[in-house]
């Protein structure tokens, strides 16, 4: 079998998996707060900013695999050469921090998808990548589950009279 | 019909020295004032607009712009292959700078998207004015990171090995959670 | 002849450190020498470990004509404190950090220069007080690059 | 007209939703895909809106190209309105509006919960949020055919 139908595969099962339950990456690192490679650590040991900065990198990644594919479908506007090195640039360069955050299983994908980008054709980039979207899309509502939405009870929205009430407080 | 662009781009660059000075409206209401003209956040919560506002910030900058103005330099693109890029791509994270109030990055990236689609045909105006777009996102970009409150992160402590492994000492110690949680989280 | 320089001054701080060309990238240094002075605001890094972050410098006279991927790369957890580097930076907007202090992330980028021996003990003093700031009182802080010999 | 059930069975509650006159296509590929569940979840921004981040198109991929969907702001779109995001290949984020929404931001609209059952639809919105902002509770939801 091709090695890109062989990581296929390994995506579809990490899918299911993910479709059901959490993957370990998401637990270690969104609900126990574990930093595997030393994120966030050296900034006073905390692991908010991991998350802030490490979650998007699987939000957007779906986004940016999302545009490729329509690039790959847009006819010849594209060429090969071109799909391969856009999706360098657009989503695996960026990937590296993913790792460094802890999402470790969708970078070893990423990886492997990089190493064998010049051998697929424009079906197989479409295929792949398209398998590849759903897995980090299952990534993404896991993270969105266990994001702290709930600190910001204590930092709602404010209005004018909010502000209004603070100054007339401000001025006795 | 003077340029619409070039008066677009002048107000970018203006806007962007300014942001050099100090920071600008769009980041002190959302991020300090925990105001969000739209309404939106949902239930009141910032922690939405904050996050997805500086998220979208960033990537709408630092990966949709960045991006295509690398590959522009890099790949040698058309100028009609940079609309298809714009036009493809701007329009998601645009949606969500502009819902989160970042109101105007939101509008110059919008009227830059109308000029390239109904203006410029010539490829160097085109990455000229993204340019100006660019160092302005990246400006906007640099401003939400510095206003976000980060001292909310000081309570979210990482566990390090000797934390989990006291945890996991103490877990028969712990009270059970609500019975229909029970099913298969692991 | 001596190797040319560029000053980092902060101006609200008043303080300044002095940085100078290494054994790689010269082409991104020259680059950045020949677009100075240059202003922009002071952040950091809150993730990575400790670097001082000049998100959007404003290259005014010549385009960024090179790819970050195609220069030569440096793990920056393994690189010294006061090392500089290019981050995303195109068209003619640079991205340029330095690190301060303990960085644990493993990502390679183009290091370009570094701060002289002698002013790295200001370069970390500052940094820490810039990540105190972002923490809470985010007053707006200033960073200006100028050549050397203009100044 | 033909219509599935949205329903959640963590919370024993299921709502009816019929096709519109618009992105019928669109909505036969969902239903050909059927069943299928989802992580459940909740928008943070745009309002009042429970947001599947990830569903998935198992059975037959959504091949329909994004210029032959139409397309409608969430703000203006009736409560109970069952929309797709970035609908493409084996996947699409979806949204079910349940109550008020500020959302200027565009969807593609492919059903609509009945009027009768809109008040169920607001009851698992409202457990929805609770469970993603306070008590992190795992609720997912499923999408039946329902045969006429």
């Amino acid at each position: 079998m091709e090695a890109w139908r062989v990581l296929k595969e390994e995506i579809e099962a990490q899918i299911a998996l993910t479709s059901n339950q959490p993957d370990q990456d998401i637990l270690d690192v969104f609900k126990y707060s574990i930093s595997k490679l030393g994120a966030g650590i050296p900034h006073d040991d905390q692991i908010f900013s991991t998350w802030f900065y490490g979650a998007p990198d699987v939000t957007y990644a779906a986004d940016w695999i999302y545009f490729l594919i329509e690039l790959a479908r847009s006819g010849e506007s594209y060429s090969m050469p071109a799909l391969h090195k856009m999706a360098k640039y657009w989503f695996v360069h960026p990937s590296h921090f993913g790792e460094y955050c802890g999402l470790f299983q969708q970078y070893s994908f990423t990886k492997r998808i990089d190493r064998m980008l010049d051998t697929l054709d424009r079906d197989s980039f479409i295929e792949l990548l398209t398998v590849f979207r759903s897995y980090i899309m299952n990534i993404n509502a896991w993270i969105y589950q266990y994001w702290p939405w709930g600190v910001s009870y204590a930092v709602p929205r404010k209005d004018r009279a909010y502000y209004e009430k603070g100054l007339e407080l401000l001025s006795q | 019909m003077a340029e619409n662009w070039k008066m677009l781009q002048q107000e970018i660059d203006a806007a962007s020295e300014r942001a050099v000075e100090e920071c600008p409206d769009d980041m002190l209401r959302v991020f300090e004032y925990d105001i969000v003209r739209t309404g939106a956040g949902t239930g009141r919560l910032m922690m939405g607009p904050w996050w997805e506002g500086a998220t979208s910030t960033r990537y709408l900058g630092s990966y949709y712009i960045f991006n295509i103005v690398k590959v522009a330099q890099d790949m040698n693109i058309s100028a009609e292959q940079i609309r298809q890029l714009v036009n493809l791509m701007l329009p998601t994270a645009l949606g969500t700078v502009e819902l989160c109030d970042i109101s105007d990055y939101a509008r110059f990236t919008r009227q830059t998207i109308d000029c390239i689609n109904e203006e410029i045909d010539d490829r160097e105006d085109m990455l000229s004015l993204l340019n100006s777009l660019w160092f302005y996102g990246s400006a906007a970009n640099a401003w939400c990171q510095y206003r976000m409150k980060w001292g909310i992160g000081l309570s979210f402590k990482v566990n390090h090995r000797d934390d989990l492994i006291y945890m996991g000492s103490r877990a028969n110690e712990a009270f059970e959670r609500w019975d229909h949680e029970k099913k298969e989280e692991n | 002849m001596d190797e040319p320089r560029f000053i980092i001054r902060w101006p609200e701080l008043n303080k300044q450190v002095r940085v100078g060309p290494i054994d790689r990238n010269r082409k991104l240094f020259d680059w950045f020498m020949e677009n100075l002075p240059a202003r922009c605001i002071q952040t950091t890094t809150v993730v990575a470990g400790l670097s001082v972050n000049m998100q959007f410098i404003r290259m005014n006279k010549t385009v960024c004509d090179w790819i970050q991927e195609d220069m030569e790369l440096e793990y920056i957890h393994e690189w010294p404190c006061g090392r500089g580097f290019m981050f995303m930076t195109a068209g003619n907007v640079a991205h340029l950090c330095f690190k301060v202090d303990w960085v644990t992330e493993p990502l390679a980028y183009p290091t370009f220069c570094e701060v002289i021996e002698e002013d790295k003990p200001i370069l970390k003093e500052v940094g820490w007080f810039f990540w105190e700031r972002l923490l809470m009182e985010k007053e707006t802080y200033h960073v200006e690059f100028i050549r050397e010999e203009d100044t | 007209m033909r219509s599935f059930i949205m329903r959640w069975p963590e919370l024993g509650l299921g709502v009816r939703c019929k096709g519109l006159d618009i992105n019928q296509a669109a909505f036969d590929i969902f239903v050909e895909n059927m069943p299928t569940k989802a992580l459940q979840g909740h928008e943070m921004v745009g309002g009042w809106l429970l947001r599947d981040h990830s569903i998935l198109f198992n059975r037959k991929p959504f091949d329909i190209p994004k210029v032959e969907l139409s397309t409608e702001n969430m703000d203006q779109a009736p409560v109970g309105r069952i929309s797709f995001l970035r609908p493409q290949g084996r996947g699409a984020e979806l949204l079910a509006k349940y109550d008020e929404s500020v959302d200027t931001r565009e969807y593609i609209p492919v059903a609509q919960v009945v009027p009768e059952d809109l008040e169920i639809l607001k009851k698992a919105g409202r457990e929805q949020w609770k469970a993603t902002t306070r008590t992190r509770e795992i609720i997912f939801v499923e999408f039946v055919k329902e045969d006429a």
